[in-house]
């Protein structure tokens, strides 16, 4: 579990040259706060899902990415950045990626493994407002600050404002 | 029909202009003013989803179906009602430019009487950014301090006396969130490990004690909600399987009062489960608690329910169920005589009111924005 | 002609303290931008209308002042008040009446007379969102400016923010 | 039929799977660019009227029928491209507290390829706050200065250098508002007696002349629409009761070239008249007008149009007609080859294209709030 964690931290803190930022992420860290991740196992135990209610057979759309059937969706909350002029993992024009994000785990339907998600909002527009998502495999509430989708997550970006979300594969559990 | 509907209304006008000779005054333009809060009045917080850089607040009487008036905020802003109802707070968050530029967050006092804006407390730019919740802001009983959730990410208090127009001071508390307001002058957060950490401040609102509880429930296993029904020292929390945890925090250190279960073998068969927004309110005296269930699997916690569930905390049993016109998303009980249950859907601007406990379904107001919360007096 | 425009601006003018305002309005005046008020005649020669087609028989809803056919908003553009915690021509709580407003003139049903209102905003919050009207009888484009109802008319006031709309008897034509 | 399609999407993720036995590598997240702009693309100004204090332009490519990004403003902002399809301006209305405090009016600029945020210019607090209209502000088609139309209620226009970038000065236009631009240096203003006043300025933005026409239309008998259709030195007003005036901006003084009217008898005993928000619309080479008609009596202007009629301008004639599936309120064409006319509808947060002239219906893309205007490159 602890390898999850570091690698999360180093794999965001690597595309982030706010150093600032990562002290003040360590400092969250030694504060106990990001033990979180454990529900992982339990959701490893699941196939993705489009609504909060797991499915068993494929959804039609966890194919295409602006959809929340799509199966790295599994536990993302807000505007799909993939209706709004950006991508799965990528941000529309303009907008900065977060440097810091809230974690999933989805099971990708074709090769049957486990990916960790993490899901980074991008930051800096107002709501973009198209495709508003709110799957919650794995979710938790503020106390598992990591794992709460319902937060803005962007800190260490530019501005606290939030314009829509994505899905970045960081690696397999 | 249309007809004879016509000649009414031409005899009305016909009436009124023979007593109406004489001209019309001009008008004389003013403010109206709000008067004293009723206990069915709504206050409303919208966040208005598609430019939350400006929140809103509906003030409605939900027996007349009427927009009272309306207070502004700024982006994601947490709205508060002092306990003598004379004031409203805006927690704020604002940037320079709209959408960019410097950021501030402030405290926004508004007179209850007539909606004047009063001025603002100015506190650390740090507080917790979120589809609004219960919780992440709260004022003591006595009005003096108000205390607000931060999250950098690193996790803190900020207090502000409300008396002095003054923030305070900012309390550190590593691993844990949120302000659960539960005395006097007392709030507990809650931590990752699934224990409660209580802070005692004192008459300057510096902390006097700050004791972290074990661990109550295990959030790998059965989550708890993160906004509980508050009645004084006591928190009830609703988990995502059903359980109800009631902790006392009269002391130094919260302690586990009972454990109990919402549902019975046969409901959890039936897959019944807690979930919503704001799942779980108290009646005022806090003999009742009002859940929102629905049926659903594992990870449903935010499904909303189709039934409110009603339960006595003495008997820890449920003593009724009602069945919701449009499923709920955040529920909350009105205070003082007559209390009505106020529903609010999953992003259908709506409000719908039942009796409480009966659940007799009395009407619904529209219009409301993207609003997840409601509060009263 | 010139002594409704004095009316009007002595009317409006009584109720504010703002000198610096009163000032820069009769540089607008002495610019020769307050000319208007000319198609007052043809308005006055039209019954109320709810729609911007003048109706010929009363409209159903012309006393509820809740409703967009209130007599008194013949050419009100924007919330109404009355819809959102104030009346027709008073500002919900906690907001102020602009000094500043475009004007008409509605017939009044029942006594028959020709009334000059003036449609003040109410300005310090945002929108009010409700109940949206937008009537044109005797509406100018910006050239008129004093009959122009799509400006924000929170001039004097404490902020530009425009809240709801008011229709206010100042006299009688 | 349904067991069919679940086999055949079970068939697909088989495939997928054998020819993915790696896992997937992680992503890289970036940000997308914009490109250049393309004939087809709408810049879609939404006021965000429930929340005005944040404008936004939705960037949509209009025959994938897809929103390509997003910019952001103030309250009411006006929206300009650069003639060089290089940058991209908001000229914006802050206040530091969202709905109060101090007010600051700036000019926003964005990278048209990236839409990243590049700086921006402080103007006077005093630009022109309404429903968006064209012509309240405008850029000089070499691109050097950008004007801003200014009512406190009385009238000027604010200067901004593009290139300096620096707010070069304010020209006062009593009793006169807008700026209609109309040639290299060269902007004219509409006055409250029907003339224009046409001001052309010098290299560093200074007036170097002002000259008030004579009055070209009686606004007390038949106003013209303040959003008229500007082709080089030609502007086209439509007027409430349906004439042309056609301008000439060529010389110091604004000239009548022409007037006629768009409408014949007939039109007229059926009450057909030009209506909406912006009701004209010229095709890039200024051969053909596009108005927006509907019938109606008088004080009827702003009534969104059922048909839209095609005139040629040298002949000044109608040459074709053609309905609208939803009633227009702001029409706009296309610049480039394909030209489509590009349709506002009222409140109803979408908008339709058309082929341009033949008017053949090509479809719809909504959720764009609450827009009245379309501008493009």
């Amino acid at each position: 579990m602890d390898n999850i964690v570091e690698r999360l931290t180093r794999a965001v803190a690597q595309r982030t040259s706010r150093r600032s930022f990562i002290a003040r992420l360590g400092k969250l860290v030694a504060g106990g706060m990001m033990i979180p991740l454990l529900p992982v196992d339990r959701v490893a135990a699941q196939s993705s899902s489009t609504s909060p209610v797991a499915r068993s057979t494929p959804a039609p759309n966890r194919d295409n990415d602006q959809t929340c059937d799509y199966w790295k969706y599994c536990a993302i909350d807000g505007y799909l950045c993939s209706c709004c002029g950006g991508g799965s993992h990528d941000c529309p024009p303009g907008a900065t990626p977060s440097p810091t994000s809230w974690v999933g785990t989805c099971r990708h339907p074709a090769d049957g493994k486990d990916y960790i998600v993490s899901y980074r909002d991008c930051c800096g527009k107002v709501p973009c407002g198209r495709c508003l998502c709110a799957n919650t495999v794995g979710e938790m509430p503020l106390y598992r600050t990591q794992l709460d989708s319902d937060l803005i997550w962007c800190f260490g970006a530019p501005t606290m404002v939030y314009h829509c979300s994505t899905a970045e594969i960081v690696g397999v559990k | 029909m249309v007809k004879r509907k016509a000649l009414f209304a031409l005899a009305i006008w016909v009436m009124a202009a023979s007593g109406a000779r004489a001209q019309l005054p001009p008008d004389q333009m003013t403010s109206y003013k709000l008067g004293a809060p009723q206990p069915h009045w709504a206050f409303i917080l919208d966040s208005v989803f598609l430019a939350p850089t400006v929140s809103k607040v509906d003030i409605v009487d939900l027996d007349a179906g009427k927009l009272l008036g309306q207070i502004d905020g700024g982006y994601l802003s947490n709205f508060e009602f002092s306990p003598d109802r004379r004031e409203m707070y805006m927690i704020d968050t604002f940037y320079s430019r709209a959408w960019h530029g410097t950021r501030s967050d402030a405290v926004s006092i508004f007179d209850a009487g007539t909606l004047a804006y009063k001025g603002e407390i100015s506190i650390p730019p740090k507080r917790l950014l979120i589809v609004p919740k219960n919780n992440t802001t709260g004022i003591t009983p006595d009005g003096r301090f108000l205390m607000v959730a931060n999250l950098t990410p690193a996790t803190s208090v900020s207090v502000v006396d409300l008396k002095s127009r003054k923030f305070v001071g900012e309390i550190e508390t590593p691993g844990c969130v949120q302000v659960l307001i539960a005395g006097k002058r007392k709030f507990a957060s809650m931590c990752a490990d699934g224990s409660l950490l209580t802070v005692q401040l004192d008459d300057s609102g510096k902390p006097l004690s700050r004791k972290q509880s074990k661990p109550f429930f295990d959030p790998g296993k059965d989550p708890v909600f993160d906004q509980p029904a508050i009645v004084g020292n006591t928190i009830y929390f609703d988990s995502y399987h059903g359980q109800i945890y009631e902790m006392d925090l009269s002391g130094d250190v919260a302690q586990t009062k009972s454990e109990w279960a919402l549902t019975s073998d046969e409901d959890r068969k039936a897959n019944w489960r807690p979930g919503g927004w704001l799942s779980i309110a108290a009646s005022e005296k806090g003999d009742l608690l009002y859940v929102l269930m629905h049926q659903g699997g594992e990870w449903t916690h935010k499904q909303p329910g189709k039934e409110v569930w009603v339960f006595d905390t003495s008997a820890k049993k449920r003593i009724g169920r009602f069945p919701l016109k449009t499923d709920g998303y955040s529920i909350r009980v009105s205070r003082g005589p007559n209390p009505i249950l106020e529903s609010l859907p999953l992003m259908q601007s709506q409000i719908e009111t039942y009796t409480a406990p009966e659940g007799k379904y009395l009407g619904v107001y529209k219009d409301i924005g993207t609003a997840f919360l409601v509060s009263g007096p």
